[in-house]
């Protein structure tokens, strides 16, 4: 079983059952599923910074450069008026995205704690100001991308992105794999070796591991998934803009993930989902929401000490 | 007998600043042999310890595994070449449990690390030899018990079983016995003794019954510069290194 | 660029890195030297502009509103230490980027609450409003020299504290290991509320100084934010000089950078700060 | 019978579920010194951290100079003039030498100051060389004269010191057994966790051995003597 | 639908962040221009239901698929944020909900993605400023420094200036875009203070506006070299400004002391209603809510067919605080452009600058 703790094997299952099912009882442009959507997309961001922040102890602010990458990327490569496959864009971002978080990693992972958070913090700051100052990717305002990709395999097409519960399904099979994955990463030797590598570095190397190596892997992964999440933002509602890039992104999804419970992967679906639920909750109460969304947060901080996942995992082991 | 050399180093030298931590050190080290490295405090033993294994970068110098030159490699691959060393300052996974430690020290040689599925087998026998490891220190009795909240001394002892997981030709210990008990160094000592038949090890220690013990070749080094190498007898013997680092035999004898 | 534009321009760049140094102070204490990740720092600085923007349109006084603005300020250091703060010491860093993110959140809309969201502006205090002549048709106030001599007092004396009393190396040995600290007898508690409460009181004061040069807007405390902990990083964190070294460097490099490659000045001090730290993984003034 | 310097009494201290010292008691007397002794995992420094409230006993008592301080926060027990060398020795790694001892210097409670910077120094040389040196660069055994005479210039009434001998060379190990002996002299009570039992049968007045956080053994040195064979092997067994 | 059913307007403004000063204002004069509704004829009851945006470009789309789907909004008012507007278009463009801007200026909104059922009741970015190159050629000057942030509405409004300013024979002696939205201006102001220009046209807002004009006062050079903008220079940024903003010389499509009958009622009325007067932010909402009411009473409350509501929107003359004006093809108001200078703290206007001015709307295929 790749789910260690009693609590996953509750709450993921109970999750994606609830998932699968729950379209099919609302209309199919509902606007709830269009936002569970964005959330589940957003999940697969916030995992996979979770993964290189709370696995494997690279603390980046700098990740939305690869949610920004992953749009911008599919509007640079793709022509502006015809519709292109899916599954090779999704392999054509994804690798172009590993290829950069794998020479800039091997650049930016001498630096370590604060000096990295500042320094992929940075890169994310440059690729933001350098597309807010394009003209030719639309400047601050952004991009609109006005074809969806097709999605055949070998002729065959059983999804359309232009119906928004497929475009979930999309998602929500996004998020389980991506999951699996990095339980599955984690699982293994290399997770065990990483693992190490960010209890004590020192150690790690002293017993043999090329430790830069297997945090460059690592960080090239959760770079790749990132940009991937950042693909699909860009195509659910057909539309880039340089603010993916920013700080602020990276921000919430940090937040996001330390709400969830660091390094508990699965608890970036939690994260996620309370976050944006609470905001959708006080923004339709009350124009200040801000104040309740800030205190909200001081107070979960506080009262959960692992996050959400370290709080159910106090109620249900054991 | 040149054959059995194992590990060499040849004018080795490592300065911090104006501190010349260890002065054109050479030494040779043997198979099969056990060779303790005394000194007074900061004459650079740790320091010496850390250039054989790679985690510092000698100031000039070289070191040789086999006739072959390393001393500019990776700490990393100093371990793939069989090179292990213990720390004086415990430095352990404090998070995972003391199997956990030695399973990450032992599951290197068998290989399947950029590897997503290994098979049981492989899985059983790095447990195995993470098992051994902690009975062969005597912790058996811990296996499970979170690094972070077992006493020092097993700390201590947890450290030397990581070593030994890795199951190295060569080991490099660097006070092991600090901080253990009376019953736990002396089945160190016992341990030492029998690893001493098979590996070449460099043992760096203040506690002389130990070092007397079990020396088969010493060296004294004072201030970074080589005092002497020679046989336990010789070396106990010679008043420099009663001056600089022995004192009065018998220390405990004498105070009070 | 001639040489008379371009001693203008050193000039400029030194006192704005001496601008961002005394806002960047506070962030040295408590992220540089205590190891406390208060990203709401901004929002300390903000605090201390709309303080002294409201207490000077009830008082008058720019003087007495600075001076409440700051006792303001420190109160709410002590307050936010001993509440939440003090909770998290011996957890994950991380937890303190969520707890202060989430202050980021409530100052923000209690600002918008209690202040609206207009810019608002400090007219500068009588006594400093005149200015020396500097060029043709240009000349340079003298509130920004006033400022800049500030900055320059302020760096030398938080210099002097922090690495040469006791308090000082008390408060570094904190941030090495609390505990033992506490077993020297030392109530570590007490100085550690000081110590945040000083340095948001710095924050805050920044705010002050620097409101009658600026535009009290909403935003203002995230802006500055990023530069100050890229200031701080360029130079090392622990190291006072090294931030004073680092706001310096990125005074001049931005202002610069601002006349002679407008194309990129927008990434200059991110550039500067990723060529220190492959240079120097560890910041300008690190040990 | 003379005054009690530290007593404890029925002191039970639990990490989370584990339950190390079971109704521990003993007493030193003002001016004495004690050895705490034991193998591995005993409880000796748990039971160190217990009077000095680093981990706070779920029951019990601890009485210094006749007040109870079982209350106090460290800081505050500290302040009545006890000085301790943790096991691991606790160096900061941000600080020098010279401020390591700077920090920490002050005249005890009543006004004593016989230990100040010069003095220390001039009992451990090897630190004056190394005066601007930070924490992480010294050797291990310069980091354990630090830590050590860091505790000094504290000017305490009592020295607790874990495994202080660690990792010092013969030499150096002989001049703390005669610091510490000379301090005994001057009034200041020590209390020593150290795995040499000879030495400690010199230099203490009172031993205490403790076998899974009990007193196994507790007694003065002619009585460790005759008790000699059992302690051993509760030692070593 | 039927006549006595309910009608949805939708808002997506930035109540909080660095936009929410211009948000909020904007919804006050819309809400406004509502309040008045509630005394009219038939009984359609009006739901409104607000967003807030941030100055998040990137939750904008989302935002609006609410409105558009979820809550089936007739109408959406908002935003002010560009880089937000473009968000709401790639989603609203083309479907049956009409939405009227009242603030961002972005070039594009009724320019080359205009679209039949997007309004704007503000200005694009190229208004206010073309018509100052002509008023700095009046004035004699040969040679003008401009400067602005870079970003769409910076750009877009040096170019503006340049087009009008260049076409009557003036020359720009270096035009600066500076990284928004950095406030460092003084070695800008040194620069401005070395090239020795006529005068310097600016584009800035907010706090950014209160900065420079500032900056520019505290380096001596006002009074020696003008200072002309664009009218966001000088608006709702007079009292911080203070002192140093005396002289300066805007064009924009309002002035607050704007002597036009309506405008002296709505600020009267608006002041009743929130104690303060408005600003160009609260004119601009007010009018996209009188866009948005009279449409409505003029079908009487029947909102059902898009087409017909289009039309007749399109169709309006709307009794602005700033003057009557007329949509053109591409939804934007065609609209006088008037001359201010600051003297004694108030915007005083000094002539009109253009007359009913339209937008070129390049791009646009309607
Ligand atoms: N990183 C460093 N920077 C500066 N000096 C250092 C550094 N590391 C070690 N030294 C100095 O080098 C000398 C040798 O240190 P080393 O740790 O090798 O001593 P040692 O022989 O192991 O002593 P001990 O028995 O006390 O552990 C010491 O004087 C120490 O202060
Ligand atoms: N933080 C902790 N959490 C849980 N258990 C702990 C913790 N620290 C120590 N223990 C347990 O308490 C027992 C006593 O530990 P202690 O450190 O007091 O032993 P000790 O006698 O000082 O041993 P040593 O000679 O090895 O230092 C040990 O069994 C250890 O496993
Ligand atoms: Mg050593
Ligand atoms: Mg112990």
């Amino acid at each position: 079983m790749i789910f260690e703790k009693r609590t996953e094997r509750i709450i993921v299952p109970m999750f994606f059952m609830v998932a699968l099912f729950a379209p099919l009882f609302l209309e199919s442009n509902s606007f709830f599923v269009g936002k569970v959507t964005t959330i589940i997309i957003l999940s697969i961001f916030v995992m996979s910074l979770d993964f290189l922040v709370g696995r494997v102890g690279l603390i980046t602010l700098g990740h939305a450069l690869f949610y920004g990458m992953g749009g911008y990327l599919f509007v640079i490569l793709s022509p502006e008026y015809e519709a292109v496959n899916f599954w090779v864009y999704t392999l054509y971002i994804c690798s172009i995205s590993a290829l950069i978080a794998l020479v800039t990693g091997a650049m930016i992972l001498r630096t370590k704690g604060v000096y990295f958070l500042m320094i992929t913090l940075a890169l994310s700051q440059m690729m933001f100001y350098y597309f807010f100052d394009s003209l030719e990717y639309g400047g601050g305002d952004g991009m609109f991308i006005f074809v969806r990709p097709e999605t055949s395999i070998f002729g065959l097409s059983f999804l359309d992105l232009d119906d928004p519960q497929h475009f979930y399904y999309l998602a929500l099979f996004s998020l389980f794999n991506t999951l699996v994955f990095f339980k599955v990463v984690l699982r293994s030797r290399f997770g065990r070796v990483v693992e190490a590598a960010k209890q004590n570095p020192d150690r790690t190397e002293a017993l043999g591991y090329n430790i830069f190596a297997f945090r460059l892997t690592c960080y090239v992964i959760g770079s790749a998934l990132g940009a991937y999440a950042g693909f699909l933002f860009a195509l659910q509602f057909g539309f880039v803009n340089p603010s993916f890039f920013t700080w602020e992104m990276s921000g919430m999804a940090l937040v996001m993930s330390i709400l969830g419970g660091s390094g508990t992967i699965y608890g970036a679906i939690l994260g996620t989902f309370t976050y944006e639920g609470l905001q959708y909750f006080f923004e339709h109460l009350t124009k200040e929401w801000l104040l309740f969304m800030g205190s909200a947060i001081i107070l979960m901080v506080i009262l959960l000490r692992k996050g959400i996942a370290g709080y159910l995992e106090k109620l249900l082991e054991k | 007998m040149i054959n059995d050399i194992v590990l060499e180093t040849e004018a080795l030298s490592k300065h911090w600043g104006g501190i010349k931590a260890v002065d054109e050190v050479s030494l040779q080290f043997r198979d099969r042999l056990l060779h303790g490295v005394v000194g007074p405090n900061g004459a650079g033993k740790s320091t010496l310890l850390n250039m054989l294994c790679g985690t510092l970068k000698p100031t000039s110098g070289c070191v040789f595994h086999k006739g072959q030159r390393i001393d500019a490699l990776k700490p990393w691959k100093f371990v793939q070449r069989g090179i292990g060393r213990s720390f004086q300052k415990t430095n352990i996974y404090p998070e995972m449990t003391c199997l956990e430690n030695c399973a990450i020290s032992a599951q290197r040689r068998f290989g399947g690390n950029f590897n997503l599925f290994v098979s049981r087998h492989s899985n059983k026998l790095v447990r195995k030899a993470a098992e051994q490891a902690l009975a062969q220190v005597g912790l058996e009795d811990r296996t499970h018990a979170i690094a972070a909240e077992i006493s020092y001394g097993e700390q201590r002892q947890l450290e030397i079983a990581m070593v030994l997981a890795i199951d190295p030709c060569i080991l490099l210990l660097d006070e092991p016995m600090a901080g253990m008990g009376h019953d736990e160094s002396l089945r160190i000592i016992e341990l030492l003794k029998e690893l001493k038949k098979t590996y070449c090890i460099v043992l760096v220690e203040h506690d002389m019954d130990a070092i007397f013990e079990l020396s088969d070749q010493l060296t004294v080094l004072d201030n970074g510069r080589h005092l002497i190498t020679s046989s336990v007898d010789e070396v106990r013997a010679d008043p420099r290194v009663k001056d600089a680092y022995l004192g009065a035999e018998d220390e405990e004898e004498q105070t009070a | 660029m001639t040489t008379e534009l371009f001693f203008v321009q050193l000039i400029n760049g030194i006192q704005y890195g001496l601008l961002l140094f005394l806002i960047a102070s506070g962030l040295t204490l408590v992220f540089g030297v205590m190891g406390i990740l208060n990203l709401a720092h901004g929002s300390m600085y903000m605090v201390g502009a709309y303080l002294v923007w409201y207490f000077f349109g009830v008082t008058g006084s720019f003087t007495v509103s600075a001076v409440l603005s700051a006792l303001i300020a420190l109160a709410l250091g002590i307050l936010i230490e001993r509440v939440l703060i003090q909770r998290l010491y011996n957890r994950n860093h991380l937890d303190q980027v969520l707890l202060t993110i989430g202050m980021i959140f409530v100052f923000n809309s209690l600002q918008s609450i209690l202040f609206g969201n207009d810019p608002y502006g400090v007219a500068v205090p009588d006594a400093l409003s005149g200015s020396i002549p500097f060029t043709d048709n240009s000349s340079y106030p003298i509130y920004r020299i006033f400022a800049a001599l500030i900055c320059v007092a302020i760096a030398g004396l938080l210099y002097y504290v922090v690495s040469h009393t006791r308090l000082g190396m008390l408060i570094r040995a904190g941030e090495s290991n609390r505990e033992m600290v506490e077993a020297l007898g030392v109530n570590i508690k007490v100085l550690y509320t000081t110590v945040f409460a000083l340095g948001v009181m710095l924050a805050a004061g920044s705010g002050i100084i620097a409101s009658p040069m600026s535009s009290i807007v909403p935003g203002m405390g995230e802006s500055v934010l990023i530069t100050c902990f890229v200031v701080v990083v360029i130079g090392g964190l622990g190291s006072i000089k090294g931030a004073f070294v680092g706001a310096l460097l990125v005074g001049l490099v931005s202002t610069f950078s601002a006349v002679l490659l407008p194309s990129i000045s927008n990434m200059i001090i991110y550039i500067s700060m990723i060529l220190v730290l492959l240079v120097k993984p560890q910041g300008l003034c690190a040990k | 019978m003379s005054e009690a310097l530290l007593e404890i009494k029925n002191i039970n201290t639990l990490y989370g579920h584990s339950h190390i010292l079971h109704d521990l008691s003993f007493r030193l007397d003002k001016g004495q010194s004690m050895s705490l002794m034991g193998r591995n995992g005993m409880g000796k420094t748990t039971t160190l951290k217990s009077i000095l409230g680093i981990v706070p006993p779920r029951s019990g008592h601890v009485y210094f100079d006749g007040e109870d301080v079982g209350r106090l926060p460290t800081w505050k027990r500290m302040r009545r003039d006890i000085a301790y060398v943790p096991e691991g020795r606790g160096i900061f790694h941000n600080l020098t030498v010279k401020e390591h001892l700077q920090m920490a210097a002050r005249p005890g409670s009543d006004g004593r100051g016989s230990w100040d910077y010069d003095r220390v120094l001039e009992t451990f040389p090897r630190l004056q060389e190394r005066l601007s040196n930070l924490g992480t660069e010294l050797s291990g055994g310069e980091q354990q004269m630090l830590a050590i005479g860091r505790a000094l210039v504290t000017n305490p009434r009592l020295m607790i010191l874990d495994e202080a001998t660690e990792g010092l060379a013969p030499l150096i190990r002989q001049d703390i057994w005669s610091v510490i002996a000379a301090i005994r002299e001057s009034g200041i009570s020590t209390l020593v966790v150290d795995k040499n039992i000879k030495a400690l049968k010199k230099l203490c007045d009172r031993h205490v051995v403790l076998i899974k956080g009990k007193v196994h053994f507790d007694g003065s040195s002619e009585e460790l003597d005759l008790n000699l064979e059992n302690v051993e092997r509760a030692l070593s067994l | 639908a039927l006549a006595s059913s309910e009608i949805k307007i939708g808002v997506m403004q930035p109540l909080s962040g660095l936009y929410a000063g211009p948000g909020r204002s904007g919804l006050d004069g819309f809400l406004l221009a509502l309040k008045g509704y509630a005394n009219n004829s038939h009984q359609n009851s009006i739901d409104v239901i607000t967003l807030d945006t941030e100055a998040k470009p990137a939750r904008a789309p989302e935002l609006a698929t609410s409105l558009l789907i979820q809550h089936n909004a007739d109408f959406i008012f908002g935003p002010a944020h560009s880089g937000v507007a473009m968000g709401m278009i790639k989603v609203l463009r083309g479907k049956d909900t009409v939405m009227v801007i009242p603030n961002a200026g972005a070039a594009a909104a009724t320019g080359s993605l205009c679209a039949p059922n997007i309004f704007r009741t503000s200005f694009s970015s190229w208004q206010p400023s073309y018509p100052m190159g002509k008023v700095a050629l009046d004035k004699g000057y040969k040679d003008v420094y401009l400067i602005s942030w870079n970003y769409g509405m910076g750009r877009e409004s040096l170019e503006a200036f340049e087009e009008s300013f260049e076409a009557g024979g003036g020359n720009v002696v270096k035009k600066v875009l500076i990284p928004f939205p950095s406030t460092n201006f003084q070695p800008y102001i040194s620069d401005i203070a070395a090239q020795d220009p006529d005068a310097v046209f600016v584009f800035f807002a907010g706090g950014g506006a209160t900065k420079f004009v500032k900056d520019y006062d505290a380096m001596g050079l006002r009074g020696k070299i003008p200072l002309l903008g664009s009218g966001f220079l000088t608006e709702g940024t007079l009292e911080a400004q203070g002192e140093a903003a005396e002289g300066v010389l805007t064009t924009l499509h309002y002035a607050e002391q704007l002597d036009v009958p309506k405008n002296l009622e709505f600020r009267e009325t608006f002041h009743a209603e929130y104690g303060h007067y408005p600003d160009i932010y609260a004119v601009q909402g007010y009018d996209a809510g009188q866009a948005i009411i009279n449409t409505i009473n003029l079908l009487n409350g029947d909102v059902s067919d898009k087409q017909a509501v289009i039309d007749t929107m399109e169709k309006l003359t709307i009794n602005s605080p700033r003057g009557d004006f007329t949509f053109s093809r591409a939804h934007n108001p065609i609209q006088n452009i008037y001359l201010r200078e600051v003297k004694d703290g108030v915007n005083v206007v000094k002539s009109l600058a253009a007359e009913a001015l339209e937008d070129p709307a390049r791009g646009c295929q309607l």
